[in-house]
This record gives structure tokens, C-alpha cells and sequence, in this order.
């Protein structure tokens, strides 16, 4: 019987989860083993991922690679799955206790906030800062993360009167557009806005141009998708953080691989990293060039 | 007022006033149905209701109902001024109604429709701690009820939406008959109905008036009206015309009212 | 006409053809298909503990679309129905984990579900302001509060109590959580209340022909006022027995609930016109998303074809339950 | 009934009753009130660009709902509005960035959104299924579909046709895009369908007594077809608009634009019952809730209680139409 | 096969027949509504159909103008045999029908109604090629149908659903006489009228007979049906009991054959 590993993700809407199942897909043809996707249908969708994974119990899965919705969403199950048998390990997201899955291979995305936050306040040089935020979907464990960090790189309090306002996205492009539309007509004066991905960020950058000012506004975002990439080397991005689904869902598979082969259980937290992308270096922060993103980007 | 007081005994030789309606006047926007209409039911009587088409005879008999708010006007129940907030609370009062758009839920079964707002629960525990219904005995009375009528139908847990449109009104007809305690009012009961079934309908108001119940009868049919009623209360253009007595009064006369060809 | 009978009216139909006539049967058939199909493409599903799988995973829909067909067949549609099982989920959370006693905490919960139902039939009978629009605001409202409430985050809620609806009991070799049973709990006793009591006579009356219902002297808006409460209480159970599936009370969980619930009403073959429809077709309807999701995964499908699939099997299975009808 | 003139049949209602009694009088004022309210919160609210922007933001749920509102009229509903719009965006981008000629890659993305409405119309008409799940099992094919077609990811469309309904013009000082004027021009033309054509009668018998169309005559089904053909082809245009707006195309776009079109709908006073409502109503409605989300964004309120304020101010719109309409 | 064929031409006294059916059966699940039925309509003659509630006289004419298929049967057109796929068909055979049920749209006008799927394009251009409606035609016109009929009717634009029962039932008649070209078929077209407007209506259905056109007219009302029939099909239990001549029969027979107390 063929060895199976599923692999659980957020959601099929945003393009991150889909190139992570790619990957993993890929990874898995190379390897020799069959990979059963499912995801949740929104971020938020508890219910559908742990359905999900007493599905792939039920199918017999070797190992569950699994990007929790929430941290704490799905301990029970999880516990039930290790019962059996079942190799679990978090991928992008880590649960809350760490060690309620075998292993963690993520993105540190308060980090990546931070690298966001931090680039866009020194971009902006000693400009007075008016600060939109296009935050993805309020509650959600990266949303949290992401957002805090930004404020925190950007070295301001959460209610400072430095923001001009915010507003919800879903990290949907349609919405980031009207988001930052509305924005731009309550205060003209914005001039940095934290996005919480890239397909936000070109909402933000359709509605900036369409008020004439995408030239004299640091927009920034978290993700590092190719198409998030060029848009940095376009100039519309001034900055993106990279992460890296691919490395991620690959280093999920071989584990499993592994597991199956020997029994052998990775363990810990594993972080696979996160790069500032820009075209335009800041000092003190480190940083790659988009040529270095465009070969290392995910998806095309 | 609660409509349950004692009625007023009807003094001398003057018959008690069961149901009243003084001035009553409903308008839909610029169209005046009710044009300030008087109506008197008597005790014991059948009293026709009839006028062309639109003169206001189903908006009077809804407003006398509470299906409908008049705009203004009075009506008494036994003399007393009543305000009926709804066909439930007419209901409460005694008062059963034909309408003339039947009033059945055609998905229902003929059963549920005869019971409908009336549904019998099941005796002992069941009925009173479980409020289950008694399926089968108002199945049962169902069955027993449109026999009395001598409807032709199909079986009695059909929807009524595939019964043919007599036996529909044969349905709502029949549930009028069978809950009334007070009085009776029916809006064109035979207007689909067969000569035969007719002839049922117009028994049964007759067994009603009978059994001590007054009875409102509208109809477009003179043979029958003069057949049966006692008093004729004739509409025009939203007012009474006049109340005749068939005795009196010859069909011709009451149409000649009615188009007003003639008054009374 | 023609009867044999010497009473003009006939006697009641047949067995049989009542079963073959009843509306939940082409659903059935359908489901039972399904469940065929999946068996032979993998002997896994057919395994016990996955049956027990499935039914768990229909828990929470399944009862949330207990009171979503309530609504519907009195003609409404109940946008709110997520929103508030997650506000039962979230106020006992939030209680329990501030010390109070989680048996009042859940309560309370439940309680304020109900309060909200009451809301929205109280807009829906008082105003009579459309159903749909009553509860997309209250979605909306509560969708808001949540978070306020909740600060921004999900949060675990560690308790017993709350958690006791997902422990689970053997029944013949069949594991079952209490979940489980209090579903199929509730199914039979809303089932008694919509087919065996006044009140659903009276449902079904106002869903069919509400000027009817009104003419007969059915008080049509406390009635209208008591589904809606009635359905409130149910979502208030629901979050009961989501606690009990994920001890976690997360502000933006459920957002699929509403469609998932109008889909196994729909499914179920009950009318979103109102007045047509039943309570055993919804659960069967729960039951078919169900097994289309697990069946899916079992069979190994891909999930980009995994939607693909369901749309094409949901059609199927609307379709031949329709001409299973229009046969007999 | 009386009337003093000498013809038994009165002539036609006076103009004044007939602008009151008008089904969109009541939304318009509620519009025009919300205006005046964040006009006073902020006073940018009224400045030209703003006002643009509103328009601008309303363009495609304002043309979904076109074709949301003839499927309604006909007592159905329409799950796929948004999941057609993005096949459009989405096949008519893969082409043109394959290299075909824009026009054509458009137009064949219009075709093709015709096609998928003509689908639903098919199932609706000629298996008689219930929209609502013809509609959804179509939403769930295109979901699978868009993610394989477009590789589940978004592409930026680079070309100045497929663009250029978003290119503005000057009108009188008012900075319009051509985006909204098509959406005016489509507004329009169906509401000239609607009301001034025997086939927007049609419409309107069927969903207000189906059978009845039937008997007189009208081929019902055949109707059915060509009003979902008709909403298909406008999903198309609207994905024209859509790349306008973002020259993205988004497999993942359009989430809510069910909920959203059908919300314009309601808001607008067409009945989900089918058969009664118009056209107006629905562009009301749709520009209720551009307005709402701009205004609420201008007067500073909290994204977190955006939804909760505009929750309650749907339910406020809705019971004020009501009321005034019970009033006439 | 078209129904535009040119009728057979009658042949010696035997007058011809334009619509028959032979051996009509039609069931719904275990309820036979038709058993077997025979119906012949000459050309230029009214024809009344009678029968107790549900002896299957909506059904048959409902199989007659395709609104139902039949379980069995045949039905003929000018003696060629014809299968109307829905009520479409049987119009664009010239064939108008007022159904008991009366298929109105409650929420269209009156105007709208009247000329439900036969509206009128305006002239020229407009409505050639945009296909425009000429309302104010169709207003006119059917405020002229309807002062024919001489019904009392609030403003013409006013929506079906806000006349009275009769009024609505003269909308549907109105509709009946105004296309037909062929025959009309009228359930029970009186039944909610009142007496002068039930005039009215026999007065009409006597003019389309003159303009040449056969009518089939189901009426309940036995003195209606002496006066104007010039035949009278009799149903009973889903079957043609008898087809007799006023002339001949007395209502009293009629009314034995419909009750099974007596035979042809
Ligand atoms: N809801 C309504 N809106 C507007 N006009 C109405 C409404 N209801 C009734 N009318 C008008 O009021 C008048 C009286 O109607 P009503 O139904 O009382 O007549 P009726 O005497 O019962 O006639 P019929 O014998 O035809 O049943 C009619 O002209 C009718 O058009
Ligand atoms: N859709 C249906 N389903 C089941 N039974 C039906 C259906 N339609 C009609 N019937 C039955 O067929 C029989 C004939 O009905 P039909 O309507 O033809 O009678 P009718 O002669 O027109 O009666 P009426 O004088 O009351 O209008 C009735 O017993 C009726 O219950
Ligand atoms: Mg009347
Ligand atoms: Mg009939």
C-alpha cells in the first residue's frame, strides 16, 4: 500500500496555501508517495480542518502536515492523530503548546512584521509618518502576528495618532482596493501602509494610483510570492518579506518519507526563514534584491 | 371589551342585535371599498349579503371579522362596541368565516385544513403534558364532516392544492359549520360548488340557523338568497342599499336595488 | 372521480405508496448511493470508526440546520446562524475562563443565543422586515461584537463540562460522542414538535399560505416570534456541542455555516419558498455533505477537484430526487 | 367601489401617487438620508473625488446585481454571480497574456460567462431544479475550474483594452470612469428590457405566478433560459469592469459577491419571492452599500465596529422603506 | 401536424367537429380524474359541460388545451389528431381558455394581465425593432374591454391582487374573449360574478358564438346553462354520461343524469 501523506491547509483562497500544496504534491510524485490535500473553505474554518484530519486518520495517513487555522484549534485532534500513529507536523504556523505536534517548520510572522515595519519607518526617512493598515481577517493568528509586529518594527503603539485608520481585506485584492480607497479619501496625507499580503497590497496599489499618489507612498507587504516579487522590482511594492511554502511543504514530505521508512520523528521548531526583498536597501537592515527574490520566489 | 359578556336581551318586541356595523368606512388609497355602510345581524336569522361585483360586500364581512382594519366606523358584538385586533380574536368571540379566497394551505391535507388553528390534541398525558394531536380522530371527523356534505373526494390526506376547485370550497365550508358558536359568515360558500353540493351547503346553513346560530350569507345566486334568507341586506358602491324581505320583495326588486335601477 | 368505496371518501392511502410519497425518500435513495459508491472505490469508509467520524463531523451543521429549516419553513432564511453558535461558543469560553461555573456559564450562553433568535424574530414578526435582511444584520452585528468581545483572538476553553459533548461512549461496538446523541436527540423531538403538535401544524400553515394562516386565526407573529427562539435556543445547543468537537472559541469560525445549513435544508428537499419540506430530509442532507466530503478524501481525490466533484454530486442528487418526485 | 366618473373604469392613478407609490421611493430617500448624514460627519464625504470613488467602488457588485435581480424577479437566486464574473477575468487575462488579440480574448471571456449562465438556465428549466442548488453545484465547479485554470494563483493583466474600462473621463468637473457609464448604459438597457419590453413582462409573470404564465401561454422554460443566459452575459461585461478596476486577475476574487449582490437586491425592494421589485431599486441598493462602507470609513469609525454599524443601519434602511410603503 | 390546416368541411348534416377527444384517460397516482372520456364540440355551438364537483371538468379541459397530458387518449383538432406540448400550443391554435383558477398574476395591472402573452408592440420602429410595448394602447384597450363587460373597476394600472373576486374573474374572461380565433374554453367563467355582470358574460359568450366561434362553457349554474347552451355534455365519475339538448331535457334531468340517479 502506498504510503500517504496528507497535508492541511488554511484555505484553498489564498495563493500561499496553494503553492504549499504544489510543492508538496511535486515533492511527493518525486518521492514515490500520495499526497491527499484538504483545506478549510476560510480562515477561520476550525471545524473544516479538523474534519480534515480525522479524514485522512480515517484514510490512513502516515503523517499529517497541517498549518493551523488557529494555534490552539485543533490540539484534541491532533492528539488523537499522534495516537495512532500518525507522524504530525505544523507547518507555517505553530500551535500553542509547541509541542502538541512532532515538529514546527515555520515562518517566525511576528518577525516578518517586524522586518516590515522596521523597513518602511527607516524608508521613510525622518517624514512624519501617517500610517494606513490593510489587516487581513481581525482574530486570526497570523493577521495578529503580522500586524503587531509591523507596529512594533515601525516603533509605534497600537492606537498611536500616527494611524489614519485601517481596514479589513480578507487579504483579498477587491477588498484591499476599496480598503485603501476609502482611506485615501478620509486622509489624503497617508503616506506608509502595511498590507497583509501581497494580493492586498495590489488592491492598496491600484487604489494609490488611482488617487495619482502610488509615487509618494511606502507600501509594504509579507509574503514573497512571484508576483508579489515583480511588483517590488515594478516599484509599486517598495518592500515584501519572503517566505518560503516551498521549503516548508518539502522539508513536510521528506519527514514523512522518512517516518515511513524508519520511524525516525523530526522534532523542535524549525524555521525556514524569512528575507526583506527590496530593490531600494535601507541601512541596518538586511536585505536581498529582487533578482535574488525572483529566483527563489514561489509560484511563477 | 372582552366579546364574552352576557348579551343584551332583546327588549319588546325589537330582535337582539347580534352583529353591528355603523358607518363603517374603509379606503385602499384613493379607492373608497367602504363608503360609511351600516349592517345589523339578527338573532336566529339568515341574512343574505348581496351587490354587484366590487360594491364592498368581502370588505365589509373582513372588517366585520378584524381580518381588516376599518379606516373608521363602529362595530358592536351584542351591542357592545368591540375592536377585534384580528381574525383570532373574532375566532375567540365565536365567529366562523367562509372567505371568499377560502383561506386553506394548499400543501396541507384536506384533515389538517378542516382543523386548521383548531387541532385536537390527544387525550390523557399525551395530549395535555405532550400536546400531541389526536391525527386520527380529526382524521376521523374530517372524513365524518364532508360525508355530511356528501363531497366526492379523494382521500382525506390529500393536499388540498389537488382537490378540484368545489371540494376546496367544500373544505373551507365545512370548517366553518363545524367550529362556529356564535355566528356564521360566509363569503360565496357555493359559487364553485355543484347544483348538488349547493343544496347541501344551503341544509347545513339552514341546520345552522337552526341550531340557534345567526348566519351571513353572501351569494350572487337570487334563487338560492330568496330561498333561504330572511332578511336581504343589499350593497351598493359601498354602501347599504337597503335590507328587504323576500317576502316583500320579488328577485327583480333586489336587482333593480342592487344597479341601482330602483331604490327600496 | 371514481371510487370503489361506498363513502365518497376514501380511507387513507397505502403503506406503501406513503413511504415511496414521503419527501425525504428520494434523499435517501440518494444517500445510501453515495455511500455504496464510496465503499467499493474505498473498504475504509465502510470501517465503524469512520461512520463515527462522519456523524461527528455532521454534528454541528446538523443541528444547526435543525433550526434553519424551522426558519425556512415559515418562509425565512437564517443568515445568523454561524454567528450566533459562535457567540454561544465564545460568552461560555470567555466565562468559564474567567472562573465562573461553566454549568451557568453554558447557560448564560445558550441563554443569550436564544435572546438573539428572539431578536431576530421579534424584527422579522414585528417589523416585518424580510427574514433575509434581519439576519444579514444581525450577522453583521454580532460578527463585530465577537471580536469585541473575544479582543481580536481565538482562545482555548479548558473545562470539562464544556468539553463533555465530544467524550465518547460505546454503543454495540459503535464509538459514539454524546454530540452525537444529543443531535439525534434534538432531531427527534423538533421532529415530534413539527409533525406531531399544534405548533408545527402551525409552522408549516404560515410558511404555506401566511394569509391563510393569519384568516384562521393563527396568531401568525407570535408564532413567527416563537420558531425563531425556538431556533436560537437550538444554535445555543449547537455551541455546546462545538466546544465539546473543539475546545476553542474562535470569532471567525462558522463562516460557511450558513450556506453549509441552507444546503442540507435544500438538499433535504425542503421548499425555501416554505411550507414544503421536513425535518428527516434535512438530517439526511447533513448527512450527504458529510460523507461527500469524507468519501472524497477516502477516495483520494484531489482537493481542487474535490469542489468540482461535490457541485457535480450535488446537482445529481437534487436531480434525481426531483424526478423520484415527479414519478410518483 | 365609488367613483364619480362616468366611465365604470377609472383612469390612471395621478402622477404625485405614482412617484410615492413607486417601489424605489423608499430606498432613494433612505440613500439620500445616509448622504446627508455623513455629509454632516465629514464634509470630504461630498467632495466630487469622493463621491467618484463611491462610484467607482460600486461598479461591479452594482452590475452583478443586474443580473442577481432578473434571476430573483424570477423567484430563483443566483449562488454563482461572482465565481462566473471570475471566469471572465480570469480567461479573458490567460489569453491575452498567452498573446491572443484582446478584443477577441475579451469577448470570448464574455462568451464564455454566457455560456456558464446558460448552463444554470438549463438545469433550472429543463430538470426544473431549485436555483439555489443549480447555482451553488455551478459555483462549486468554477471554484475547481478557476484554480486549475489559473494554476491557483493571481496574474496581473497587462493590456490597455482590457483596461480600459477603468480609464476616467471628465463630466462637468466629475471625474468618472468609463466603468461606471457602461454600468449606467447596462442599468439602462435591462431596465428598458424590464419594464418597456413583452419579454421583461414575461419576467415578471413568471416569478409572480408561474403556473399562471404557463397556462396563458407564455413557454416558461424557454423564458428561464434566455434570463440566465441574459444574467451570464452580464456577469461577462462585469468582468470587464472588474479588470478595469485591478488589472489582476484573481482566482480567489469575488468572495462575497453573492452575499453582496443579493444584499443590493433586497436592500432595493425586490422580493426573493420573486415577481415584484425593479431595477431601480437594485442600484439603490447597491450604492446604499457603497455609501455605507465609504461614509463609515470617512466619519473614523473602527473597522471593528464597521460591521456592527452597518449591520444595524441595513435593518434601519429596510424598516424605514417598509414603513413608508405600508403608509401609501 | 399544424393546427393551421383548413378545417374538413362539414359533410352532409353531420355538422362538423373541431375539437374532439376519444378515450381520455388521466390519473394521478391512484386517483382516476379521468376515465375514459369522450367530448365532441361542433363548430358554432355553445357547449355547456356539467357535472358535480370533482366529476373531472377542469381536468378534461385542462387535457384539451395541453395544460395537462393525458395518462391516455386522443384528441383531434378539426378531426386531425393533435399533441399540445403545453397551453402554448393550443393558443397559437386559436384556442383562448379561462381556467377556473383563473391564471392571473396577482401583483401585475389590470392592463398587464389582460394582455398577458399577447401583449401589443408599439408601431413603427420603436416596437420593431426595440420592441417596445405600447402600454397606452393596451390601457386603453382593456379599459375598453372591461366598460364592455361593464364591470366597476378601480384605476386600470392597479394590480390584480387588490380587485375583488369577481372583478378578477372578469379580467380572465375579458382576456378569453378579446384573443380567442379559433373557440374558448370557459370554466365555470360566472361563478364569482354577480348578476348583472354574469349577464354581461352570457351576453358575450353569445357574440363570440355569432362571430362563429364555438364556445365550451362549464357552468354549475343550471338556469345559465338552459338559456344559453345549445348542448350540454354531462359529467359523471370521470366520464361522459350524456350529451343532451336543452330542447329536450329538463334541468331536473340533467341534474339526475350528473347525480347517477337516472341515465340518458
Ligand atoms: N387591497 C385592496 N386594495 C385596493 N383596492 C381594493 C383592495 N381590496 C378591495 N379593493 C377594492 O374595493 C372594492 C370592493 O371590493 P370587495 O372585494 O369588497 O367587493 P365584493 O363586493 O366582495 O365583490 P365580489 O362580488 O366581486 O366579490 C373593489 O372595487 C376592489 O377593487
Ligand atoms: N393534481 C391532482 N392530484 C390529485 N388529484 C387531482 C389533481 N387534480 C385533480 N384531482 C382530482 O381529480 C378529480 C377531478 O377534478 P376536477 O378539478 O377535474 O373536477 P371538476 O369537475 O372540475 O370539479 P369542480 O366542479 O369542483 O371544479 C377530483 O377528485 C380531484 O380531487
Ligand atoms: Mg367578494
Ligand atoms: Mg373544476
Amino acid at each position: 500500500e502506498d504510503v500517504i501523506v496528507g497535508l492541511v491547509t488554511k484555505t484553498e483562497v489564498n495563493p500561499f496555501f496553494v503553492k504549499m500544496r504544489q510543492a508538496a504534491d511535486a515533492r511527493a510524485k518525486e518521492k514515490g508517495v500520495k499526497l491527499i490535500a484538504r483545506a478549510g473553505k476560510f480562515d477561520g474554518d476550525n471545524e473544516g480542518q479538523v474534519a480534515a484530519i480525522e479524514d485522512l486518520i480515517s484514510a490512513g495517513a502516515k503523517g499529517i502536515l497541517v498549518t493551523p487555522n488557529n494555534s490552539s484549534g485543533m490540539l484534541d485532534v491532533i492528539k488523537k492523530a499522534r495516537e495512532a500513529g500518525v507522524l504530525v507536523i505544523a507547518l507555517d504556523t505553530a500551535t500553542d503548546p509547541a509541542d502538541a505536534v512532532d515538529a514546527t517548520f515555520a515562518t517566525d510572522n511576528f518577525e516578518a512584521g517586524v522586518q516590515q515595519g522596521s523597513y518602511a519607518r527607516k524608508a521613510l526617512g525622518d517624514k512624519k509618518a501617517v500610517v494606513a493598515m490593510l489587516d487581513g481577517t481581525p482574530g486570526g493568528t497570523v493577521d495578529t502576528f503580522r500586524h503587531d509586529g509591523y507596529l512594533k518594527g515601525f516603533g509605534i503603539a497600537e492606537g498611536d495618532p500616527s494611524i489614519a485608520g485601517a481596514a479589513i481585506t480578507n487579504g483579498a485584492q477587491d477588498k484591499g482596493q476599496i480598503g485603501m480607497e476609502n482611506l485615501l479619501s478620509k486622509n489624503g496625507d497617508i503616506n506608509a501602509v502595511y498590507t497583509i499580503n501581497e494580493p492586498a497590497a495590489a488592491g492598496a496599489y491600484a487604489a494609490l494610483k488611482s488617487f495619482g499618489k502610488e509615487g509618494d507612498v511606502m507600501l509594504t507587504s509579507i509574503d514573497g510570492g512571484c508576483a508579489g516579487v515583480r511588483d517590488v522590482k515594478d516599484g509599486k511594492i517598495a518592500a515584501t518579506v519572503m517566505q518560503f511554502p516551498y521549503k516548508m511543504a518539502a522539508m513536510g514530505v521528506d519527514a514523512v518519507v522518512e517516518y515511513a521508512a524508519t520511524g525516525k520523528k523530526p522534532s523542535g521548531f524549525v524555521n525556514t526563514g524569512s528575507f526583506l526583498i527590496t530593490d531600494k536597501p535601507v541601512e541596518g537592515l538586511e536585505s536581498k534584491d529582487t533578482a535574488w527574490g525572483l529566483e527563489n520566489c514561489w509560484g511563477d | 371589551m372582552s366579546a364574552e359578556t352576557t348579551p343584551l336581551q332583546a327588549t319588546g318586541t325589537k330582535p337582539h342585535i347580534v352583529l353591528e356595523a355603523r358607518n363603517v368606512v374603509k379606503t385602499y388609497g384613493h379607492v373608497t371599498a367602504l363608503d360609511g355602510v351600516d349592517f345589523e345581524l339578527r338573532a336566529g336569522e339568515i341574512l343574505a349579503v348581496v351587490g354587484d361585483n366590487g360594491a364592498g360586500k368581502s370588505t365589509l364581512i373582513k372588517a366585520l371579522t378584524g381580518a381588516l382594519h376599518p379606516t373608521s366606523g363602529e362595530i358592536l358584538l351584542d351591542g357592545v362596541p368591540i375592536h377585534f385586533k384580528g381574525p383570532l380574536d373574532a375566532r375567540h368571540a365565536g365567529i366562523e368565516t367562509v372567505y371568499q379566497d377560502l383561506a386553506v394551505a394548499p400543501a396541507l391535507d384536506i384533515a389538517s385544513n378542516l382543523f386548521l388553528g383548531r387541532e385536537l390534541r390527544a387525550p390523557g398525558l399525551l395530549g395535555s403534558l405532550f400536546r400531541r394531536l389526536d391525527k386520527k380522530r380529526m382524521r376521523e371527523e374530517a372524513r365524518r364532516a364532508m360525508n355530511e356534505l356528501k363531497f366526492r373526494l379523494p382521500a382525506i390526506d390529500n393536499p388540498v392544492e389537488s382537490l378540484s376547485g368545489g371540494q376546496r370550497q367544500g373544505v373551507a365550508v365545512a370548517r366553518a359549520a363545524l367550529f362556529a358558536r356564535k355566528l356564521v359568515i360566509m363569503d360565496e360558500p357555493t359559487a364553485a360548488l355543484g347544483v348538488r353540493e349547493t343544496g347541501q351547503v344551503l341544509e347545513l346553513i339552514r341546520s345552522i340557523r337552526d341550531r340557534g346560530l345567526p348566519v351571513v350569507l353572501i351569494s350572487h345566486n337570487m334563487p338560492n338568497v330568496f330561498d333561504i334568507a330572511d332578511r336581504i341586506h343589499i350593497m351598493r358602491l359601498g354602501r347599504r342599499a337597503a335590507v328587504v324581505s323576500p317576502k316583500t320583495h320579488t328577485m327583480n326588486d333586489v336587482v333593480a336595488i342592487m344597479t341601482g335601477a330602483a331604490t327600496a | 372521480m371514481t371510487t370503489a368505496t361506498v363513502s365518497p371518501v376514501e380511507t387513507s392511502r397505502s403503506l406503501k405508496s406513503r413511504i415511496l410519497g414521503a419527501p425525504s425518500a428520494g434523499p435517501l435513495l440518494v444517500l445510501i448511493g453515495f455511500c455504496l459508491i464510496f465503499a467499493l472505490s474505498n473498504p475504509r469508509f465502510l470501517a465503524t470508526h469512520n461512520l463515527s467520524i462522519i456523524l461527528q463531523q455532521t454534528v454541528i451543521i446538523g443541528v444547526l440546520a435543525i433550526g434553519q429549516t424551522l426558519v425556512i419553513l415559515t418562509a425565512g432564511i437564517d443568515l445568523a446562524v454561524g454567528a450566533i453558535c459562535v457567540l454561544g461558543t465564545i460568552v461560555a469560553g470567555k466565562l468559564v475562563n474567567l472562573g465562573y461555573d461553566p454549568v451557568l456559564s453554558m447557560g448564560f450562553a445558550i441563554l443569550l443565543c436564544t435572546a438573539a433568535g428572539l431578536a431576530a424574530g421579534g424584527l422579522v414578526s414585528g417589523l416585518r422586515l424580510p427574514p433575509f435582511i434581519v439576519t444579514l444584520g444581525i450577522l453583521g452585528i454580532l460578527t463585530a461584537a465577537l471580536r469585541l468581545i473575544s479582543e481580536g483572538g481565538a482562545f482555548p476553553v479548558r473545562d470539562p463540562f464544556l468539553a463533555w459533548t465530544g467524550n465518547t461512549m460505546k454503543l454495540g461496538g459503535f464509538v459514539l460522542t454524546y454530540g452525537v446523541l444529543i443531535m439525534f436527540a434534538l432531531y427527534a423531538i423538533v421532529w415530534y414538535l413539527l409533525n406531531q403538535t399544534k405548533w408545527g401544524r402551525h409552522v408549516y400553515a404560515i410558511g404555506n399560505n401566511t394569509e391563510a394562516a393569519r384568516l384562521v386565526g393563527i396568531p401568525v407573529r407570535r408564532h413567527l416570534l416563537s420558531v425563531y427562539l425556538l431556533a436560537g435556543l437550538i444554535y445555543g445547543i449547537a455551541a455546546w456541542l462545538a466546544l465539546g468537537r473543539i475546545p476553542n472559541a474562535d470569532p471567525n469560525a462558522m463562516q460557511s455555516a450558513n450556506l453549509d445549513s441552507i444546503t442540507a435544508v435544500v438538499i433535504g428537499g425542503t421548499s425555501l419558498f416554505g411550507g414544503r419540506g421536513g425535518l428527516i430530509g434535512t438530517l439526511i442532507g447533513a448527512l450527504i455533505v458529510g460523507v461527500l466530503r469524507n468519501g472524497l478524501t477516502l477516495a483520494g481525490i484531489d482537493p481542487l477537484w474535490q469542489d468540482l466533484v461535490t457541485g457535480i454530486l450535488v446537482i445529481i442528487a437534487v436531480a434525481l430526487d426531483q424526478m423520484s418526485r415527479r414519478k410518483s
